[in-house]
Parts: C-alpha cells; structure tokens; sequence
C-alpha cells in the first residue's frame, strides 16, 4: 500500500465517461437544481432525474413518506411534468449542470414507454434510465419488472427508438432476478441498474389501517443494503453489460462495496435526502478509502467479491 | 442555505412537553420568517432530519420552539449545551413581511406558534402596529411570553379552560374585523380559518405541514394539494395563500 | 374503547390453543432452557426449537455473525445435534417448558427431511416447522423453497410422515411466494410461517473479501420488517391455513401489525437475542396496546388491513 | 443472572482509547471472574449488545475496562454518569479459582488485561501468593496500576518499546516457570501461549473471544473449534482449557 497514491476514481459507461462512479438515483435529486444551494450537481459522476412519463402525473395523494428502521417507504407515485415539458423546458435548462445527465423514464404500458424514451431520448440527454420497477403505479409499472417476459418485452420495444445508451432499471421484487436481467440484456439494454425499492407495507395500528392509501410503498435507505448488494453480486455475475448498484449506500466504504460486488457505477438516494451534502462526501470518501488502501482505480477491486 | 453541525446552547423546556432548542450560528445568512430547517441529531436513528419552524434569530443564535412528539423529537429534546446537531436551511418559502399590511390577525394552533415569535418581532420592526395574536390550546398555554411587548392584543383560547376563553381559536376573533389573517396549526384549524375568512371576504395565509424527506424540493414527498396541482410543502412553500390549498377532506 | 377491557390474548392453532400469539423464532431460543434464568418460556405462546436435521450437524466454521443496520446476518448452518439425540435426550426434557413446542425440522434432499420428520413428530412434540428457507445449507436447503414445485414435493413427501400439524415455513427469497404458498397448502401444509432471513451479502472492504465463508448470509431484524409484513399479508390473503408471521418484530405494536395483516400468530427471533427480556414484553405491551384500545380479543383486528 | 438499566456512575479515559465504565448495582449477585456481561445502550444503533469481561466488584459497583474499537464501544464512550446502560449478566463461565493453585501466571495482550483484575483479586483472597502478571501492549500501558498491591511480580512488554521490555508477551516469561498459566488476548497470542505451554508441559487456561449476539447460548453465533466440537464461546466458555481449543488457522 502507498499512502501518497491519487486515485482515479473515473469510470466508462456506455461511452461516457464518469468523473467518478457516484450518480445521485432518480427521484431523489430532482432535476438537479434543487441540490446547487449545497453543491454543484457537476462534483458527482451523474445523475438520474425524477421518473418522467409520456404525460404529466399528479402523483399519489395522502401520505406519500413513512420513516422505518434504518430506512424509509415512498408512494411519490411518479409525480412529473411529462416528456413535453421535460424535453422542452427542463432538459435544456439542466443539460450543462453534469457530465452524465440520465432520464429515468416510466410508463404504464408498453406504448406509454416507447412514445416517451422516443422523445426523451431524442433531447440532450447522455442515457435513458428505463423503470420498469417502479412499486407505485397502479396500473402495473411494476409488472414489467417482475418476469423476464415482460421485462424484455418493453426493452425489446423501447430499444429501436432509443438512440442513446438505454439503462434498464430491476426491481428487487422480481420473481426470478438473474432470469430478469439476463433477458433486459437479451433484448438490448446496454446496462443494468438495481435495485429499485422493495415493496413494503406499514401499518397504523392505532388506526388499524395501512400508512399508505395504495397499501404498500417502497422500501429504500441503509436497512436494505445487505440485500441489494447481494442482489448486485447475483447479477454482475451473470451478465455482461455494467451494473450500477444501488440500495442504501451511505458511505464511500460501502459504495466500494458495490464495486467489489461487481457494479461499474453505483447510485445514491435515500442518503442524499438525508443530508444534502452526502453525495459529494461519499466521492471524497471513496476517493480517501482508495489512497488509504492504495487502490489506484475501480478496475483493481472490481467484482472481487 | 447550508448544512452544518450547530452547537447546542440552550435546549430547555418551556411548558410540559414544550421545549426551545437554541443553536449558535443561525445568523450567518437571513432567514425569513416562516422559513424553517430541517433537524437532525448525529445518532443514526431516526434516519430522517426533522423540519422546525425557525422561532427566532437573536444576534448569532437562532432557536426553536417544538413539541416532543415522536422518536424525532425526543431525539433533539434529550441534547444538552455543547452537543451538536445538524441544521440544514433556512428552507422553504416564508412570509411576506412587505404584504401583510392593516390589521393584521396571527392564528395559531399549539405548537402552531413557534414561527409567530419571529414574524411578530419582524411585522413591527417593518412598522406594523395592528397586531393580534390569537392563540389556542389544549390545556395550559405556551410561548405567549414571547409576545409581550411586541404584540398588545393577545386573546387565548384553551379546550379546557385552564387559561383563557375556553373553546378552539374561532371563539376568539371575527374575520371581518381584520385585512389578513395569518394560520398555522392543526389541519382543521387551518380548514375553518380558510373557511371563515372565505365567507367575511378577509385574505388568509397559511403556513402548511406535512412529513418531508428532503426538504429542499428534490424528493416530492411533502406534497399538498393546492388549486394549482401538488405543490411541494418543502420548497413551495410552507406559506402559502389560504385560497390556494385543497384540504384533504379526511 | 373501553379502558378496562381484560384481553383475551389465546390463538387457536392447528388445535392447539396457544395461551398468546407470541412465539420463539427457531434458531434464536436454542431449546428453551437457554432463557430460564430470564423467563419461564411457558409465558410464550410457544416456541419453536433450533433446526434439527436428521443427522448431527456442527455448523459452518468462520465468522457467523454481522451486524448491519438495524439488523443482523447470520450463518449459523443448522449446527445441531441430530434428530435422533433430539427424540431422545432433548424432547423429553424441554416438553413441559411450553404449552406449544415447536420442532423446526431442516435437511439437504427430500429422504433426510423424510426420515427426520418421521422421527421428531413421533416424539412428544405439538408441531412440526419445516424449515424449506434456511439459506445457509450448501447443499441447498434453501432450494425448495424457492419454487413452487420443489416446496410442493418435499412438503408432499413429508406430509403423509407426519401425524402432527404441520407448518411450513416460507422463505422470502422465493421467486415467486405466493405460488409457494399455494403449493405448500395444496401440498398438506396445516400452516404456514413466514418469513425466514433474507439472502444477503456483507463485504469487508478492507480485506476485499466477503464477511462469511459462504459469502452470503441470512439478514433478520428490524430493517425486513416493512418486507415481510408485507409478504405476511399477500400469503395470508391468498391462503386458507393459518399464517404465522414475523421478520423484525420488536414490540407488542409491531406483533399487531402482523395479525392485522393477517397472521393468526407471529414470531420474534432478532429481538430476542438483543434482550432476553423481549419477548415476554412484547405479550405484554400487546395486552396493554390491546386493553387500550379496547380489543378485546384478536379476531377482531386480524387481517383487516 | 438479570438484564436490567444500570445507572453509570463513573465513565473515564485511563489511557487514550480505554476507559472503564462503573455502573451501580453490580454486587446484587455472586460473579465469578472471567464472565462476562453483555451491554446495550438505550440507542437502537447499534442493534445488538456486546460482551465485556468483569474487570472488578466493589461493594455494589461493577465495572467494566474497555477498548473503543467500532460503533458499540464508541456508544458506550459516549455515556456520562446518570445514564442508564442495559447490562446482561453475568454470563458464561469464569475461571475457577479454586482449581488455580501454585506459581500461577496471567498473560494479558492489551485490553485482554481486563479480567485479570478482579481474577488477581480473588485469587489473593484464596491464599493465592505466587502470582505474576505478563502483560504486552502496542503502546503504553494501561491498567497496570490495578495490580499494584495484589500481584508483586509485573512484567510488561510495549511493541514500540515505549516502557518495559521491546518486543511481545512470550519474551517476558518461560512456560516452565509457572504451575498454570491464564491467558487473555488476541488469538495469534493464544496461540503461543497454547503452544509453548504444550512444550513446556504446563497447564493453560484461555479466555476467548467471539462475536456475540445473545451472549447466554441460544443463536450458536459465537462458536469456537475445539476438540469436543463447535462449543459456544458465550454459555461454554469463555474459558476453557487452552488444550481443547483449535485455533484457526486463517
Ligand atoms: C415546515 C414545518 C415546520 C414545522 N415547525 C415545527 C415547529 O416549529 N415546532 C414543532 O414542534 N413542530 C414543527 N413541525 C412539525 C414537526 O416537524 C413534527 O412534529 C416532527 O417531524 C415529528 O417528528 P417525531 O419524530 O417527533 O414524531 P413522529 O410522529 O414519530 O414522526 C413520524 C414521522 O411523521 C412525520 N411527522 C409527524 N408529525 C408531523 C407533522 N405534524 N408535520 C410534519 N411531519 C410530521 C415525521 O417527520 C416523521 O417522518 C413542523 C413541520 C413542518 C412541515
Ligand atoms: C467474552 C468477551 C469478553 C470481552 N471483554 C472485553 C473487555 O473486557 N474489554 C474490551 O474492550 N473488549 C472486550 N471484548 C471484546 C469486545 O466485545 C469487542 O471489542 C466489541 O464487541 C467491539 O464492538 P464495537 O462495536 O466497538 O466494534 P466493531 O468492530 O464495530 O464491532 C463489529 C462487530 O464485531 C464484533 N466484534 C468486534 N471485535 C470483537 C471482539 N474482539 N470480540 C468479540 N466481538 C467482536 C462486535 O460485537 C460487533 O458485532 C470481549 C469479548 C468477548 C467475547
Ligand atoms: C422519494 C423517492 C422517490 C423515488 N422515485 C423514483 C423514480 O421516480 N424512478 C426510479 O426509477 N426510482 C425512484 N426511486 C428509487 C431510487 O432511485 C432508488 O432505486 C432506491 O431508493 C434505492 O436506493 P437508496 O436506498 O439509495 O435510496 C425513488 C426513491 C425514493 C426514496
Ligand atoms: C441466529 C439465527 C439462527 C436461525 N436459525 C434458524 C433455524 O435453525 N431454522 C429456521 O427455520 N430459522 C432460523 N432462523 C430464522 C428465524 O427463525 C427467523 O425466521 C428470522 O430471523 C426472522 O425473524 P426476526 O427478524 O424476528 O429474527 C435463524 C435466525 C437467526 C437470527
Ligand atoms: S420534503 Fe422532499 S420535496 Fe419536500
Ligand atoms: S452469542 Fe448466542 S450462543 Fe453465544
């Protein structure tokens, strides 16, 4: 180990270069700009905006938060202005804020997701983020993300009118997870983010009822770590386009982690809402560990788990 | 804005239940009344911060006035001077000191008067001199010391009538009689202020809750319904025009 | 509600009347006797013992704990003593220390959990657990749990061994757990309990390696609870026999949690070793939350969430 | 046996990175040295409690020599007098005093001293007259001071050299010397105890360590290899005859 060693913590995905594998995870940064009073969106590899839709949401009404053990539940319920607005009003307003500006892109049926990653992808932006996990929607987002039929059914859909680097995004609540993203992969997704939150249900027992006015919500935060990190491992073994790992990363140790599970990249959520400031803390903090541990780039400890 | 570890100076209690956490630091940046931080101890749980209403800002030091109601509170209530926690704000959009103007009505709810402390001391140093608070209560008041001296018509109102009228906040002022009234508290509190200032035809400003993540805009959890769509109670507001909001009839 | 309501706390399972809802977690008791300086495990509605497999069993070597975020990951790999020692020196002895004692029941292929069946519910025991979950069995014990077909054979193969209930107990890494569930019911399950650990992966960063010899590991507490109520409830709402829940249980709100969504008992293992006084608190803050709020027996909350 | 809120009395620094923790209410039942307690504090993080030896019993106090290692211990350190700690014990078993007898040694690799204590202790009061403690350190020692008046015969060895003898425990004695020979410590230190002991023909007792979970025997989390099999570290030892004991190799 040499003490003096200055990491590269850069990262190649899909052609684009990352000036460090930490993207902030759609949904939780905005489109960015809700983060420059606390720092430029710029310090970070990339990040993932909110989940658009071809037309605008309202979002789920009633309580759409609820705290947990080391973690949290949300039924945001995809709230967004809709592929128009974000094509023509926000993609260009926050295009210069990152070097990887990735749309998330959800729908209800295969249609809805091939007429929005068209538009979207067709704007400034450098990657199409496509949700097929997403645990709120009432009309079945979630169902792509449980078999490996469907998943590949709307990748296969989505691939011909995606011009850009198309990531596809799992969920943990698949019923056979290496089976789905082995079939994302199949049909044409160029990289695999997991995981998406964990359908999860409170209850208030004084009310006798559940939290949620759709019932479950999704699970995300430090509670579920151990499980996505598996879950990453499971699927950085067996495909071989790169993984962006994610699931209650709060440290640069345990975004290591994820790279030693095998993730190329790895993305941050719930953390940042905790404090503003942890995503750039947790690129100093990988930067650190790296020269500590005399790691001189990510390929040296990537997948070595 | 900011995020930053505070030091604790004072974190005393006020009234059963009721404390006041005073932080140094507060006055680095302006802050507007109405505004709020978001708190949070560097235990690791409850993992969430907690949003408080910033009860005022007095030379370096800013303070807030909060009720222990679950582990988050608890949490910030059990600090003792020199500890530290972290404070992230000022957050949101407050009142407009510039736009409130005549008779001016401050309604509060409980704890619903932690950010009237410093509105009130702002109102009357921009001049404003028809201020009346009307405070209500389930049992014995709290924080109405803060406005002696600053506001000379204070009417109280407990459920219980351990001080006061007894009866809610209604019984303790007419809309007619005021240019704008100023609401926060519980949600049907809230509800019957913008109800009766509707129907006397007096402006009305509330100042809305709801559970927050990040409370700087990014996670669209603290939504309210509002006649403009879901507005972001975080960044939108927490102030907004009593008209605009759509009470969830539950 | 009615303050002074005295609560009826029993549950009726599988004929057998359990005095409250409140059992030990298999593996987390040992066989009983471990807590009598803390508490007469007879204050339980019952507990269920450490998994027996048919032969003796010393466990995996290395590292078998790690604590997470508001949970922990074991390997423990159904050390035991076997089924025969079990018959023969231990049944007897911790049979008058609860009103329902629960043998759980482990194995490798479909003969060992056959032939360990066959012993254990000839002895004096008032059930059988059938452990198809554990995740930490290299020859893959956690293999039938994961499919409806193989949970169905084994439980097939079992059943017609078993005089006694029979329990089954589900593991949330199914593929699909309610198709699980159904087989198991259709199978001959008289029960069935969920949810055993999550598989799950903990890295040391430093040392570039996974924490446990078998990489992964079995994750409880806490941080699953919001997952496994929810899976308590979509089994419950699926099945006809009794569901026993559990994941992270830790107080007498948490256990009514779980019977209204659906659980005619629940299980507390995590909790129980973090105190030994935890369980015994749990019945009695469900008796107090209960008279509270006037519940005056727990048919009138269950599943109705 | 009882796990219970303990009040702390005392929580101080004796060496940088070691403190010793005295809580009331220790004395409410017999403990044998060598056994342990598990200790919580009322902060759900981290979640599971962690073993620390008795290190002494003074009339109704009992306390406890610790090492911040990691996030437990560090919430430990955190603890000032009138706090409550959860404190479950005593567990385990102990060192037999009365099976100790003639030139007994103590070897202590750094915070493995803090059984050694209340162990010297009893066995001063057994009649016990031949006692000599090894003790090694990276640093400068701590916990030395507690031997005064009870053992004669201290020996210290510091890694950097730093007070004593340079270098590590076995160059401060010779297996042969001694009747019996106590060890607590790091495993590569047991390991030679173990193994010069066995040459030298002399009994060895060792304390061992394990991550724990329940500490009183029901999740099998803390085994240890030995020759009659996976024994729990917590409910069958932690101390056992050095013989029967197969370290690991790794
Ligand atoms: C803009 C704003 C300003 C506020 N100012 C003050 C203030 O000055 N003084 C004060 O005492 N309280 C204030 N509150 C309410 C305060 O944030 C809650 O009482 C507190 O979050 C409760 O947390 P807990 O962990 O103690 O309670 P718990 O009930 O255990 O909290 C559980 C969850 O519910 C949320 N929650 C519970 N009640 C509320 C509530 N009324 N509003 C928002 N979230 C809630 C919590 O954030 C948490 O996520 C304010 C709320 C908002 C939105
Ligand atoms: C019977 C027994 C008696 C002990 N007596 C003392 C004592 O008197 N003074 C003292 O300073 N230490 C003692 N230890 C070691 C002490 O328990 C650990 O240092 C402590 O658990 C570390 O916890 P942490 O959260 O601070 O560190 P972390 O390293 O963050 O702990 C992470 C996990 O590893 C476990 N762990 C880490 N190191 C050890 C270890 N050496 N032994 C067991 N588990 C470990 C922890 O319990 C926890 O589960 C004893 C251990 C045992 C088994
Ligand atoms: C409030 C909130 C909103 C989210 N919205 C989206 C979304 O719109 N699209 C999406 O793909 N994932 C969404 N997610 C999931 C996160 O991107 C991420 O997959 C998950 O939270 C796990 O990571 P974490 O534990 O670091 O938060 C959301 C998560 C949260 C907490
Ligand atoms: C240390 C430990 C050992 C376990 N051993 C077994 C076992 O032998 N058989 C089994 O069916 N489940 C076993 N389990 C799983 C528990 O019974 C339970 O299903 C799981 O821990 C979830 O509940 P909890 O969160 O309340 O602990 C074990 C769990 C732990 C923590
Ligand atoms: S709390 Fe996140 S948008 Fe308001
Ligand atoms: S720690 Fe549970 S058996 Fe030893």
């Amino acid at each position: 180990m040499s003490a003096d060693i200055v990491p590269d913590l850069s990262v190649e995905l899909n052609g684009v270069t990352l000036k460090n594998p930490v993207i902030a995870a759609s949904g939780t940064y905005g489109f960015g700009e809700e983060l420059l009073p606390f720092h430029h969106p710029s310090v970070l590899g990339g990040f993932s905006t909110k989940g658009i839709t071809l037309y605008p949401r309202q979002g789920n009404r009633g309580i759409r938060l609820h705290e947990t053990r080391a973690g949290m539940m949300n039924s945001i319920g995809l709230q967004n202005p809709g592929a128009e607005v974000f094509v023509r009003d926000i993609a260009p307003r926050i295009r210069g804020l990152t070097g990887c500006l990735i749309a998330n892109v959800g729908g209800s049926d295969i249609d809805d997701y091939v007429q929005a990653v068209a538009m979207i992808a067709a704007a400034d932006v450098d990657m199409i983020e496509l949700n097929i996990s997403c645990p709120n929607v009432k009309c079945g987002g979630m169902a792509f993300g449980m078999r490996a039929e469907d998943a590949a059914s709307v990748v296969r859909a989505v691939r011909p009118v995606c011009p850009k680097p198309l990531m596809v995004k799992l969920s943990p609540n698949a019923h056979d997870l290496v089976a789905v993203a082995l079939a994302c992969q199949e049909a044409g997704a160029d990289s695999l983010s997991l995981v998406n939150t964990f359908n999860a249900l409170a209850i208030d027992v004084h009310a006798r009822k559940a939290v949620f006015d759709n019932v479950t919500a999704g699970l995300s935060g430090p509670a579920i770590l151990p499980i996505a990190l598996r879950m990453t491992r499971d699927v950085a073994r067996a495909v071989r386009v790169p993984v962006i790992g994610m699931g209650g990363i709060e440290t640069g140790e345990d975004a290591a982690a994820f790279i030693m599970a095998g993730a190329t990249a790895v993305q941050v959520g719930t953390a940042g809402l905790v404090r503003p400031d942890a995503l750039p803390r947790i690129v100093e903090e990988l930067a650190a560990f790296m020269a500590r541990e005399g790691i001189a780039n990510l390929g040296q400890i990537r997948g070595i788990v | 804005m900011t995020t930053d570890l505070h030091v604790v100076i004072r974190n005393q209690h006020v009234a059963p239940g009721i404390l006041r956490l005073t932080v140094d630091g507060g006055a680095a940046q302006p802050v507007q009344p109405g505004q709020f931080h978001m708190l949070k101890t560097e235990a690791p749980e409850p993992l969430l911060p907690r949003p408080l209403s910033i009860h005022d800002v007095e030379g370096d030091l800013l303070s807030f006035l909060y009720e222990v109601k679950g582990a988050g509170t608890r949490a910030i209530a059990e600090l003792v001077p020199g500890h530290r926690i972290r404070v992230t704000g000022p957050l949101g959009r407050g009142f407009d000191v510039q736009d409130l103007r005549g008779r001016i009505l401050l309604v509060a709810g409980g704890i619903g008067i932690a950010p009237f402390r410093y509105l009130a001391r702002a109102l009357v140093a921009a001049g404003r001199d028809r201020l009346t608070l009307a405070a209500g209560f389930r049992g014995l008041p709290y924080g109405i010391e803060d406005f002696a001296g600053v506001v000379d018509d204070i009417r109280i109102a407990t459920e219980d009538g351990s001080a006061g009228i007894q009866g809610r906040v209604p019984v303790l002022y007419r809309p007619q009689d005021f240019d704008v009234v100023v609401a926060c508290g519980p949600v049907p509190m809230m509800r019957a202020v913008q109800q009766g200032c509707r129907e006397a035809g007096t402006r009305a400003i509330v100042s809305m809750e709801a559970r927050m993540a990040c409370g700087i805009g990014a996670c669209l959890g603290c939504t309210t319904q509002t006649t403009t769509g879901m507005r972001r109670v975080c960044a939108d507001g927490p102030v907004f025009p009593a008209d605009e909001v759509i009470f969830d009839e539950r």
